[in-house]
């Protein structure tokens, strides 16, 4: 069990729940839930309820569907890790690895 | 687009020179904008620049769907229009400047709401259409329609200083549902009259859905399926996300859709605004 | 910009509604943009969505500098021109399209030929000068009377399916001699006319080159020193690369500049098109 | 003495110069001039006629004096390592390593 570097990114109006961040640069145990990896699991929906919303400033303690449903994220949120949708790698379960780039988007409807 | 106009006059060869010269376009570039038909919903601050640079390139036929009427809050970003369209309808608005900036091309107004009920006989007449709306219920409505008639849909979107662009419903990517099941509760959804946007933004998005327009009219190399994000105020400003290709058990696009004809969006989305 | 007009009128509240309401920018941001001239050199592809913008947000005073006039093979990408203005000084007939969209904006036509003789005395009146021109002795010509009379010059450029974006002499960030001291042998460079142009890689470009001027009028974060990279047909469609600072020995703008006044930049480049 | 990966990118009309070429992904010597680590004087000044002139199938020795002048690049190319001006990595002394992503650019001037 070690630390591991995560940069993570809010965008599309995301970055409101998460206290004006757009970019942030956090260490996570590489082993949150031992003996297993960390995953995207323990991220969003357990850490979540730590790290998140301590970088949130608690925004996310008072509105949490803004941000998760069920123990997934919401709906009109996309994940992206290293610049690719989360989907292809694995999603919920992919294990998180030094210097992984997290990107947390929420799509725009205006025109 | 089956080419049945298939020679350029004298006007054209004068007008359409930078493009004639270029290499990877050419005449044959030329000839499949000149017959390919593409409808842009929204004439608002997206749809501006995407009408514009199209009928510009010259698109043979541009549909301009739009029910508002130019407002002067809209001139901070709607630069189609000016102070003497005030109280015009959009998509008329749309069309004068079209025809002023380039006679050749056939711009046809539509002055009306979509909606379940036309959007599938509309859409039909097109071989691309372009999302250049404001509200979620509509995107859900043109992506459906956009797969049950085959069309690929050139989604682009702007609020405050970002920006987002993507092709769906393309070469085996993703359909909108493919990444968006279900809506966004409605709590979170905020267009331009409630947030605000810089004006530029939907201009640098509008110009790039032009811009992939006119790659898929002509058949250029698109990259890997992707989602492009903006942001004025980030560094870099642009970031390139590869996306998912369609999913087998997309209710709509997939191997055994559930969705097989258009519903009603506005409950679905719990929002109005269609 | 000193901000001599502080308030704004009931028709800008309306008007402006978006930006106002928008987080980072609001009324002070509005105040700045009003207060703030900008001179556009070149009403052409590029000039022409960057003064459609900048107008279109509420910049008080836009200079647009051209001597050339409108030509059919111009409208494939020059948007702020249109059919009924073939012949007609395309600074001229920018003016008039930036008047029929926001009669607010102060606009001045200057329908003549930019050179070292008068250079220095337009840009002097101007908080930031946009280079949207087509050729390398303008832009050497720009750099150094922006470098001279200290003003940050916001340079764009397209050929074909590419485009490059710069903000010069701000901030402590590089001139355009400090990355190029020497310019690029003439059989090197292509322009528009000779290599063509994909119209709306020039709205890419220009709207990119309208956001940064009015970042840069409102004092938003611009990131490091950069060059923007655009390729219509690459993936990603943009880059962002990290400038150097300005250079100690640049010839211009180092500690012991040894140019001091604008020279014969036709001779410099060994090409004209001036 | 080893191989080492290195993605070439030529962009704003220099791939006309390499056969059209946008990327290349080549093979070099950790030390082409041993026992001196390879730096971007030897792609560009001396390896530019081996490498550098089969990418560009011969155009570059037709004509070198769009690519070189003296002993480095021509007046208006721009050169970037890793999204950054080489001018901050050390030109022609900075040493290539594994992974790198080398950028040649050519200023363009339309409008
Ligand atoms: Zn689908
Ligand atoms: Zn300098």
């Amino acid at each position: 069990m070690s630390l591991i570097k995560v940069k993570l990114s809010f965008s599309g109006g995301m970055e409101l729940l998460f206290n004006n961040i757009k970019q942030k640069h956090i260490e996570i145990s590489s082993s949150i839930n031992p003996p297993n990896a960390t995953t995207m699991k323990d991220l969003v929906c357990k850490f979540n309820f730590t790290i998140l919303i301590k970088i949130s400033d608690n925004l996310l303690k008072e509105r949490p569907e803004l941000f998760m449903s069920g123990d997934t994220v919401r709906p009109g949120i996309l994940v992206l890790i290293n610049e690719t949708d989360w989907e292809l790698e694995g999603e919920l379960e992919y294990e998180i690895k030094d210097g992984d780039d997290i990107v947390f988007i929420s799509t725009l409807h205006g025109g | 687009a089956n080419l049945k106009n298939n020679d350029l006059s004298l006007d054209e060869y004068t007008r359409y020179g930078r493009q004639l010269i270029l290499p990877g376009f050419g005449k044959s570039g030329q000839l499949k904008l000149k017959n390919t038909s593409i409808l842009i919903v929204g004439a608002g601050g997206l749809g501006a620049p995407v009408a514009i640079y199209l009928a510009a390139a010259g698109v043979g036929k541009l549909g301009i769907i739009d029910y508002d009427t130019v407002e002067k809050s809209n001139l901070q970003r709607q630069v189609i229009h000016n102070e003497s369209r005030e109280g015009v309808s959009k998509a008329q608005s749309a069309r004068m400047t079209i025809e002023e900036l380039n006679s050749l091309c056939q711009c046809v107004a539509y002055d009306i709401l979509l909606d379940s009920s036309n959007a599938l006989e509309i859409i039909e007449k097109y071989d691309i259409v372009i999302d250049a709306t404001d509200n979620v219920a509509t995107r859900y409505l043109l992506n459906d329609a956009c797969v049950m008639a085959g069309i690929p849909l050139v989604s682009g979107s702007a609020l405050r200083m970002d920006g987002q662009l993507t092709i769906y419903n393309y070469k085996g990517g993703p359909c909108y549902r493919c990444l968006f099941p279900k809506p966004p509760p409605p709590e979170s959804v905020l267009n331009c009259s409630d947030g605000g946007v810089l004006g530029v933004v939907t201009g640098v998005i509008g110009c790039l859905q032009a811009l992939q327009a006119i790659k898929i009219a002509t058949d250029m190399n698109g990259g890997p399926h992707n989602l492009l994000i903006f942001s004025a105020t980030s560094y870099p400003l642009f970031r390139s996300m590869k996306l998912r290709p369609k999913k087998e058990d997309c209710a709509l696009c997939g191997e055994r859709p559930s969705i097989t004809e258009l519903i009603d969006y506005v409950q679905f989305c719990g929002s109005g605004a269609l």
